[in-house]
C-alpha cells in the first residue's frame, strides 16, 4: 500500500477524533451552578473586606449576621437572632440567639461568645480592621448567657439595623476558628454559619462552595456553586453562549440580543450607585450659581444615559437611588433648555460662552457620557475640553478640585448616610461644596433613630443639594444578570445582589 | 549571465571596503535589485513601502481623524464613508489602521535599531577579545537574557516601567539584543582572522579603531538579515503588549489596542477584530518575505546560483 | 553521553544565577516606592510599613539580594501581596496547566508538521508541497494570540461548539481535552507550517544522500526508507528549533491563557502584573525561565539521542 | 563460450536537465559472462557510473532510457516491474557498492540495525515464510563482517558508522554486497576514495569473495592500473560511447583506438620511467553539445576530415577485440604513439 495513503488516514483520524470530542462538550453539569463575577475576592474575612458590593453574593453564602435583609427586599428580618429589644435610651440592644446553630467544618455551636468576639475584634484598635469606621459608635458587647448578647453603644447608632448588622461587618465568625488559625489564615479559610462552606479557592481562577449539610436553615437546592472571576464582559457573553456558565453578564449593548434569545433570561435592577456630572464650586467658572444652573439646562441627561447604557438604565434626579425609604420622590426633573441656559449665562455676564475642563476616568461609559455632554454643551456656547485620566490619577485630581467638572460615581447601601456623608466632609468631596446646614443635617441624621424624622432630614438635605446645584445627577446605572433558562434564579435583592441558596434547576 | 563588472583595483579589498568604496546608494540599489529578484522579496518590499508611506503620511492618507468619535454611528459595518466600519466609540477603523502603521513602524525600527546597536557592539567586543574575561562576561550576559522567554520578560519590564511607547521599545530591545550579539560575535570570530584585520593590527591601530573601521562593517550582512526578520516579531509583540493593555496608551491608534477592543466587543461586532488581525498578518508576511529576499541577496553562495 | 549532559547542565547554573539577579533588580526599575505601588489604592500607611518589613524593602540592596537568593534556594518565593497565598503554591497549581498546554500544542504541531513535511517531500510534485509552503507562511504571519482570537470568534462565538473558558473540570480527561483543543491549536498552528517546511526541505536533501541510494540498492521498502531511514536524519533541524521554540511558546501561552481564561503560569504572571503583585510576577517569570532552560537542555540531549555523532564532540 | 550472464544491447539514455538534453549513454552493447570481471574505464563524466545505475534501475528522476535492452539470465531488467526488481534482483542477484564509503552508511543508525534490516528484507523475499528472529540476523551480520576481515566483529557490529574508517565502511558494504546468492556485483569507483594501500587490500578482498561465490563483476573506475590486475576484459568509454573493448592484455598490449593509447601513455608504469607522462589536451565535451562525428576528434592528434563527418561504428577489429575508430579500421593495426 502506498506509504502516503497511510499518512493521510492518520491525519483524518486525528481530526475526526477532535471533532468527536468537541460534540461531547458536557453542557454545564446539572448539579453545579457556575456564576461569573467581576474580580476575584481578596479575602473571606468579613471584618477585612474592602470592595463591598461585588463580594457580598459570596459572603452571604458563607456567613449569617444577627439580622438580614429579607431575600429580594430591604426589609430587616431575624437571622441568627430570633428576637431583640432596643433599650429606651437607644444606647444598647439585647439579642436572643437561635439555638443549635452549627459552624462549618465541625467548629461547634454558635453562642453569644462568638457574637462578642465577632464585633469586638473589629473595633479592637490593634487589629486595624478596615470596617472600624462602621462600628465606631459600638463600645462593647456583653454576654448575658449562652444565647443572649447585649450590644452597648457610646451614642444612638441610626444605621445599626440598616447598613451595619445586615452587611458584611455584621457577620458572625467562629471564635474558636479565628483563634486556632489566626486572622490572616482565616481570610483564606473562612468558618461561618451560612448555607454554603468554602470548598476551594484558587486566586484569580475560581471560588468553589459546597452546600453545608449541618445548616440550621432550609438546605439550598443546588449543592455546588462555583464563582469564576471574569474581567471581560465579552468572555462572560461567550461563556454564556457556549453554555459553560449558568449566570453571567454582558456588555450593555448586547443585553438586547440576550433578551431576544429564548435560551436566556435577563434580570436587570437599578444598581445602588449614582453617577453625576459634578462642578467644582470654589473656583471659576462654576463659582457662580447661574453658570452652574446654565450648565444644568445645557446638558441633556436623557441623551447621556441612553448613549452610555444603551437604554438599560433610567435617569437619576437626586443622589439617593429610588426604593430607599428617604428617597426624595418629587425631585425636579431638569429637561434640556438652551434658551434658559443662554439667559442665565447672560445674567452671569458670560453670554459669549465659557470653557469647561472635564476630567473623566478611562472606562467606556464615562467616555461616551463626556462626548454627549460636549456635544450638547456646545449648543449653548459652552466649550467642554475632555481629559481622560487613569483611574488613580482621576480620583486624586477630582478630590483636590483641580478640574472644572468631572464625572464620578459612588456606590451606596440602603442607608443614606453611607453615600451622603462624603458631601459634608473634606475628603472624597470633589465639588469642594461646603454648606453648614447640609453638614448639620447629616450629623443629626446619623443619630436620629425615629425613621420618619430621619427620612425628612435626608429629604431636606437633598433639597439643599438641588438648590446649590453643584451636581447634575445622571443615572443609578443598572446591574444586569443573564442566566440560562434552565435555572430559576430565586430571589434577587433590589440592587441586583443574588441569593444562590434560593436558586434551583428547573 | 550578466557578470558584475569587477575591475582589477577592487580585487583584494575586503568585501566591506568594497561596499564602502562604492557609494552606499549603489550598494543599496544592488541589494534591493537582488532582493526584488527573489520571488517573495518583491511583494514584501511593496507592502513594506506602503506601510512606510502610511506611517509617515498618515494625516494626509487617512480619510478622517482616527480619534474623532461619532457615538451615534458606532459599531457601524463597512460602508462608503467608513471603509472598515466604526469601532465602539464610532471612530473610523480604516484611519486607525493607517495610524496604526505609524506605531508599528516606530516600534519595529526603534526596538530593532536599539537592540542591534547594543547587541552588535557587545558581540564584536566579545568576539574580538575571544577567550578573555570580558568575552566570558558578555557571553554570560547573552545567555542570561536569552534564557528568559522573551515576551514574558518584556511584559514585566513594561509593567515595572509603566506602559508607554518608549518603555515598550526599551523592553523589546532589551530582550532582543543577545540575538544580534551572538550573530555579531560568531561573525567577528571568523572575520578577525582575515588578513586585512591582521594588517590593521600590524599597523598598530587601537583595538577600538579596528573594531569600528574593519570588523563591524564586514559582519553586517547576516545582522541585516536578522533585522528584517526581527522587525516582524517586534510588531507582533507591540500589538501583543498593547492587547494586554501594557503597550501604547489609548486613545492612540495601535493595532494591539484595536485587537483588544475587538476582543471586548467580539459578540457585538465580530469584524472589528478582523481588520487589525489582517493588518498584523500582512505586515508579518511582508517582513518575512522581504528578509527572506534579503538573506538570499546578501548570501554570496546563493547569489551565484 | 553522561559527560555531555552534565557539561550542558552545569552551564545552566551561572545562567540561572544571572536570571535571579535580573529578576531581583526589576523592582529597582519601579518608579516610586515599590510597596505602595504594589498595594495600590489599599495602601494604608500601616499596610505599607508592614509590607516593607516583610519584603525587606527597607534594607540595603546587597542585603535584600541575599535574602532573595536565600529565599529562592529554600524554595520560598514569598507570598502574594494580593491574595496572601504562598507564591510557590500558586505556581505549583498553575504549572501543570501550562505544561499540558505547551506539550500538547508543541507535541501535536511537531507530529503533524514533521509528518506533513515528510509526506510533502515523498510526494514531491504533489500539491501538498505548495500547501506546506503556504501553511508555513501563514504560520509565520498569524501570531498565536491573533489565531486564538480568530479561533474563539469562529468556534465559540459564531458556532458555539467549543468551550471558551477555563481548563475543564479536574479529573475529567474528556473535559480537559475538550478545553485544550482551541488553545493548543492557536499555539501550535504557527509551528505546523514552519516545521513542515523545515522537515520538507531537509527531507529533500536527505533523500538525495548516498546512504538512501544504498538502502534502495538493497531493496529496503520505500516506506521504511522515507519514514525511518530518511526521517530520522531529516528531523534533526526541527529538534533544535523546537527546543528554542519553547520560549516563544511560553510567550504565546501568556496570551492564549488570557484569551481563553485558562489557569496557568502566563495568566498568573499577567494577573499579578495587573494587580501589581510583584512577588508573584517574579516567581512566575522565574518558573517560566526554568521551564525554558530545561526545554533547551532537553532539546540538546534529544539531539544527541537522534544524532550519535554529537555525543563525542 | 557459456551463455552470457548479462547482455546489454544498444542501451541509449538521456538526462533531461531543464531545457538541456544530455546523451549519457549512446548505443552501449556488451556482454558479461558468469564469474568474469569486466572493467569499465574512462575519464569522469563519460557515463560509466550511469551504466551501473541503469542496470539496477536506480536512476534519478531526470534520467530517461530511450532504447536498448539489459538481459540478465535472459530476462530484460528494463521491463521488470518495480516490485519484481525489489523482490528478485536488487541486493540479491545484483548488488552495488559505491564510491564514497564515508556517507554510504546511514549516520544515525547502528551498523547492526542497517545490516539486519537488509538481511531481513532479503530473507523475507527469498523464503517468505521464514521465522528467523533478530538474533539470527545479527549473527549472520557478524559472520559477514568476519568474512571481510573486520577485527572483533562481535563488538564492532553495534558501533555507529562514524566510528569506522573509510576502508572499514567499504568492507561492511562488501560484506553486504557479496554473498552466495550474488550473481553480479556492480562496483562503482569502489576504491577511488581510499588511499592506495587500503585500495589494494579492498580490491583483493573483492576478487577473493567474487571468485569464491562465482560472482561476475562490472568494475567501473578511471584507474586503468587497477583494471590491469583485476579485469578479464576492459571496455573504454568516452562521452557516453564505447571506444574500445577487448581482452585486457590485448587492449593494454595493442590499443586499437588513439584515445585508449593516450590513456595508457598517461599511466605511470615501469616502461615509462623517466619519460614525461602524456596529458591529453582539451576537456571532455559536455554531453549536450557533442562534437560531430567521432566525439574525440577535436582532441585527437591523428584526426582527419572523415573523423569529423562520420560517427565511427563499434566494429570487431580482432577476435573479441572491438574498437570505434575509422582510422584504425582503415589502416588496420596501428601503433598510436602520442609522445
Amino acid at each position: 500500500m502506498k506509504p502516503d495513503l497511510k499518512m493521510g488516514k492518520i491525519l483524518i483520524l486525528m481530526i475526526a477524533f477532535l471533532l468527536l470530542l468537541s460534540f461531547s462538550v458536557s453542557a454545564v453539569s446539572k448539579e453545579e451552578l457556575k456564576i461569573a463575577t467581576w474580580e476575584d475576592i481578596s479575602t473571606f474575612d468579613p471584618g477585612w473586606l474592602t470592595s463591598v458590593e461585588r463580594e457580598l453574593t459570596i459572603m452571604s453564602c458563607l456567613f449569617n449576621g444577627l439580622v438580614k435583609y429579607k431575600e429580594g427586599s430591604w426589609d430587616i428580618v431575624p437571622d441568627l437572632a430570633e428576637s431583640w429589644e432596643v433599650a429606651s435610651d437607644g444606647q444598647s440592644v439585647v439579642f436572643h440567639l437561635r439555638k443549635n446553630v452549627q459552624f462549618h467544618k465541625g467548629f461547634g455551636e454558635m453562642t453569644a461568645e462568638d457574637v462578642k468576639f465577632s464585633y469586638e475584634r473589629i473595633i479592637d484598635p490593634a487589629a486595624k480592621s478596615p470596617e472600624k469606621g462602621t462600628w465606631k459608635l459600638l463600645e462593647k458587647v456583653e454576654v448575658i448567657d449562652k444565647y443572649t448578647a447585649k450590644l452597648i453603644f457610646k451614642d444612638k447608632m441610626a444605621n445599626l439595623f440598616t447598613s451595619a448588622l445586615p452587611m458584611n461587618s455584621g457577620y458572625i465568625v467562629s471564635k474558636k476558628a479565628v483563634e486556632k488559625i489566626g486572622q490572616e489564615k482565616f481570610g483564606k479559610d473562612p468558618i461561618g454559619t451560612g448555607p454554603y462552606q468554602l470548598a476551594s479557592w484558587k486566586p484569580k481562577t475560581h471560588v468553589k462552595l459546597a452546600a453545608f449539610d449541618g445548616y440550621w436553615g432550609d438546605k439550598p437546592k443546588i449543592n455546588k456553586v462555583t464563582f469564576l472571576p471574569i474581567v471581560e464582559d465579552s468572555t462572560s457573553e461567550t461563556a454564556l453562549r457556549t453554555g459553560e456558565i449558568n449566570i453571567g453578564r454582558s456588555a450593555m449593548i448586547n443585553v438586547k440580543s440576550f433578551k431576544k434569545n429564548s435560551k436566556f433570561a435577563v434580570y436587570s435592577k437599578p444598581a445602588l450607585k449614582t453617577y453625576w456630572l459634578g462642578m467644582t464650586v470654589n473656583k471659576p467658572p462654576f463659582d457662580k450659581l447661574e453658570l452652574r444652573q446654565a450648565f444644568r439646562y445645557a446638558v441633556n441627561v436623557d441623551n447621556i444615559v441612553e448613549a452610555a447604557f444603551y437604554g438599560t438604565a433610567k435617569r437619576a434626579n437626586t443622589v439617593l437611588p429610588p426604593g430607599l425609604p428617604d428617597y426624595w420622590s418629587d425631585a425636579p426633573v431638569y429637561k434640556q433648555d438652551i434658551e434658559k441656559a443662554k439667559n442665565l449665562m447672560k445674567k452671569a455676564g458670560k453670554s459669549g460662552g465659557f470653557k469647561v475642563n472635564l476630567f473623566i476616568p478611562g472606562n467606556d461609559a464615562e467616555r461616551i457620557m463626556a462626548e454627549v455632554i460636549k456635544a450638547d454643551a456646545a449648543k449653548a456656547g459652552i466649550d467642554v475640553v475632555i481629559e481622560v485620566k487613569e483611574i488613580g490619577a482621576f480620583n486624586d485630581a477630582a478630590n483636590k478640585g483641580e478640574t472644572d467638572a468631572y464625572i464620578q460615581f459612588y456606590t451606596s447601601t440602603i442607608d443614606p448616610y453611607y453615600i451622603m456623608q462624603w458631601f459634608a466632609g473634606e475628603s472624597w468631596n470633589p465639588s469642594q461644596w461646603r454648606n453648614a446646614d447640609f453638614t448639620e443635617l447629616i450629623k443629626k441624621g446619623a443619630s436620629e433613630i425615629d425613621p420618619q424624622k430621619r427620612n425628612q432630614i435626608y429629604v431636606d438635605a437633598q433639597k439643599l443639594t438641588d438648590k446649590d446645584c453643584w451636581a447634575i445627577w445622571l443615572t443609578h446605572g443598572t446591574k444586569v444578570w443573564i442566566a440560562q433558562n434552565n435555572l430559576n434564579i430565586g430571589a434577587i435583592y433590589p440592587n441586583g445582589r443574588m441569593t444562590p441558596w434560593t436558586m434551583s434547576f428547573k | 549571465m550578466k557578470t558584475d563588472t569587477i575591475n582589477q583595483a577592487e580585487v583584494g579589498m575586503s568585501p566591506a571596503q568594497l561596499v564602502l568604496k562604492r557609494k552606499w546608494t549603489d550598494t543599496l540599489r544592488v541589494t534591493l535589485r537582488a532582493v526584488v529578484k527573489v520571488k517573495g522579496g518583491l511583494w514584501g518590499g511593496i507592502f513594506i513601502s506602503i506601510m512606510l508611506i502610511c506611517a509617515i503620511g498618515a494625516q494626509w492618507i487617512s480619510p478622517s481623524d482616527p480619534n474623532a468619535q461619532d457615538i451615534m454611528h458606532r459599531f457601524a459595518g463597512p460602508s462608503l464613508d467608513h471603509f472598515f466600519g466604526t469601532d465602539y466609540l464610532g471612530r473610523d477603523i480604516f484611519s486607525r489602521i493607517i495610524y496604526g502603521c505609524r506605531i508599528a513602524v516606530m516600534v519595529a525600527f526603534g526596538a530593532v535599531t536599539l537592540s542591534s546597536i547594543v547587541g552588535v557592539f557587545l558581540g564584536v567586543v566579545s568576539g574580538y577579545n575571544e577567550g578573555k574575561k570580558i568575552d566570558y562576561f558578555i557571553i554570560w550576559l547573552f545567555d542570561i537574557v536569552r534564557s528568559f522567554p522573551q515576551i514574558i520578560l518584556a511584559l514585566a519590564i513594561v509593567a515595572v516601567l509603566g506602559p508607554s511607547l518608549f518603555n515598550v521599545v526599551i523592553a523589546l530591545a532589551f530582550t532582543a539584543f543577545p540575538f544580534y550579539g551572538r550573530v555579531a560575535r560568531a561573525q567577528t570570530l571568523s572575520v578577525k582572522e582575515a588578513d586585512y584585520v591582521k594588517a590593521a593590527e600590524a599597523m598598530g591601530l587601537k583595538p577600538l579603531k579596528i573594531i569600528s573601521r574593519h570588523i563591524t562593517p564586514n559582519i553586517m550582512a547576516p545582522v541585516i538579515v536578522c533585522l528584517g526578520m526581527d522587525m516582524a516579531t517586534m510588531i507582533v509583540w507591540e500589538s501583543g503588549l498593547s492587547f494586554l493593555g501594557l503597550g501604547v496608551r489609548p486613545p492612540t491608534a495601535s493595532w494591539g489596542i484595536m485587537l483588544r477592543n475587538g476582543y471586548k466587543y467580539i459578540q457585538t461586532s465580530p469584524w472589528m477584530i478582523l481588520w487589525p488581525a489582517l493588518a498584523i498578518a500582512l505586515a508579518m508576511i511582508a517582513f518575512s518575505l522581504f528578509s527572506e529576499g534579503l538573506r538570499v541577496a546578501l548570501d554570496p553562495k546563493e547569489r551565484e546560483r | 553521553m553522561l559527560k555531555y549532559i552534565i557539561k550542558r547542565a552545569l552551564w545552566v547554573i551561572p545562567t540561572l544565577l544571572g536570571v535571579l539577579i535580573i529578576l531581583f533588580s526589576l523592582t529597582y526599575l519601579m518608579p516610586g516606592d515599590p510597596a505602595s505601588a504594589m498595594l495600590g489604592p489599599r495602601a494604608t500607611p500601616e499596610l505599607v510599613a508592614e509590607l516593607n518589613q516583610r519584603l525587606h524593602l527597607d534594607r540595603a540592596m546587597p542585603v535584600r539580594l541575599g535574602y532573595y537568593l536565600l529565599g529562592v534556594a529554600k524554595g520560598d518565593l514569598g507570598t502574594s501581596v494580593w491574595s496572601g497565598h504562598k507564591v510557590s503554591s500558586l505556581l505549583a497549581e498553575a504549572l501543570p496547566h501550562t505544561a499540558l498546554l505547551a506539550l500538547t500544542s508543541l507535541g501535536v504541531a511537531a507530529l503533524i508538521g514533521i509528518l506533513l513535511g515528510a509526506f510533502a517531500a515523498v510526494r514531491r510534485d504533489s500539491p501538498i508541497g505548495g500547501g506546506v509552503t503556504i501553511a508555513s507562511l501563514l504560520g509565520v504571519a498569524v501570531p498565536d494570540f491573533v489565531a486564538a482570537l480568530l479561533l474563539m470568534l469562529l468556534f465559540c462565538v459564531q458556532i458555539p461548539i467549543l468551550p471558551a473558558l477555563g481548563a475543564g473540570a479536574a479529573g475529567d480527561p474528556i473535559d480537559i481535552a475538550v478545553h485544550l483543543i482551541l488553545p493548543a491549536t492557536a499555539l501550535g498552528i504557527g509551528w505546523v507550517g514552519y516545521l513542515a517546511r523545515l522537515t520538507r526541505e531537509s527531507m529533500l536533501d536527505v533523500l538525495d544522500a548516498d546512504y538512501i541510494r544504498t538502502a534502495r540498492a538493497f531493496a529496503i521498502p520505500r516506506r521504511a526508507i522515507a519514514y525511518r531511514y530518511a526521517l530520522k536524519n531529516a528531523v534533526i533541524p526541527s529538534i533544535t528549533v523546537i527546543g528554542l521554540g519553547v520560549g516563544k511558546l511560553l510567550g504565546g501561552a501568556v496570551f492564549v491563557e488570557i484569551i481563553f481564561s485558562r489557569p496557568g503560569i502566563g495568566k498568573l504572571i499577567v494577573d499579578a502584573v495587573y494587580a501589581r503583585d510583584f512577588p508573584v510576577v517574579q516567581g512566575g517569570i522565574l518558573v517560566a525561565t526554568i521551564l525554558f532552560v530545561l526545554a533547551n537542555l532537553a532539546a540538546d540531549i534529544s539531539y544527541a539521542f537522534v544524532d550519535p555523532r554529537i555525543q563525542y564532540d | 563460450m557459456s551463455e552470457p550472464l548479462l547482455e546489454v544491447s544498444n542501451l541509449t539514455l538521456d538526462y533531461n536537465l531543464g531545457n538541456r538534453k544530455m546523451r549519457a549513454l549512446d548505443r552501449i552493447s556488451f556482454t558479461l559472462d558468469k564469474g568474469q570481471v569486466l572493467g569499465v574505464a574512462g575519464e569522469s563524466g563519460c557515463g560509466k557510473s550511469t551504466l551501473g545505475l541503469a542496470i539496477l534501475r536506480l536512476l534519478p528522476r531526470v534520467a530517461e532510457i530511450r532504447r536498448g535492452e539489459v538481459l540478465f539470465n535472459g530476462a530484460n531488467l528494463l521491463k521488470l516491474s518495480e516490485e519484481q526488481m525489489e523482490q528478485e534482483i536488487r541486493g540479491q542477484k545484483i548488488t552495488m557498492i559505491f564510491q564514497v564509503p564515508q556517507n554510504a552508511l546511514n549516520p544515525v543508525f547502528k551498523i547492526e540495525t542497517q545490516m539486519t534490516d537488509i538481511l531481513r528484507v532479503q530473507d523475507k523475499y527469498q523464503n517468505p515464510g521464514s521465522r528467523k528472529r533478530r538474533k539470527d540476523f545479527r549473527q549472520q551480520a557478524i559472520e559477514r563482517l568476519e568474512l571481510t576481515g573486520i577485527a572483533d566483529p562481535q563488538a564492532r557490529v553495534s558501533n555507529y558508522p562514524f566510528e569506522f574508517s573509510g576502508g572499514m565502511k567499504q568492507r561492511v558494504m562488501i560484506g553486504m554486497a557479496l554473498s552466495s546468492g550474488t550473481s553480479l556485483l556492480l562496483a562503482d569507483e569502489a576504491t577511488t576514495a581510499l588511499d592506495v594501500t587500503i585500495e589494494a587490500q579492498i580490491n583483493r578482498l573483492i576478487t577473493r569473495l567474487a571468485a569464491e561465490y562465482g560472482t561476475s563483476i562490472l568494475y567501473v573506475t578511471h584507474n586503468l592500473g587497477v583494471l590491469s590486475e583485476m579485469a578479464d576484459r576492459i571496455m573504454i568509454m568516452y562521452a557516453g560511447r564505447i571506444f574500445e573493448m577487448g581482452e585486457t592484455q590485448n587492449v593494454f598490449g595493442s590499443p586499437r583506438h588513439p584515445y585508449s593509447a593516450a590513456l595508457l601513455e598517461s599511466l605511470p608504469s615501469r616502461q615509462s620511467k623517466g619519460k614525461r607522462l602524456l596529458s591529453i589536451p582539451g576537456f571532455v565535451p559536455p554531453l549536450d553539445r557533442l562534437p560531430s562525428g567521432c566525439s574525440f576528434h577535436p582532441r585527437c592528434a591523428f584526426a582527419e576530415e572523415m573523423c569529423r563527418q562520420k560517427v565511427p561504428p563499434l566494429t570487431e577489429v580482432a577476435d573479441g577485440h572491438w574498437s570505434a575508430c575509422l582510422l584504425d579500421q582503415k589502416r588496420g593495426r596501428q601503433k598510436w604513439q602520442w609522445t
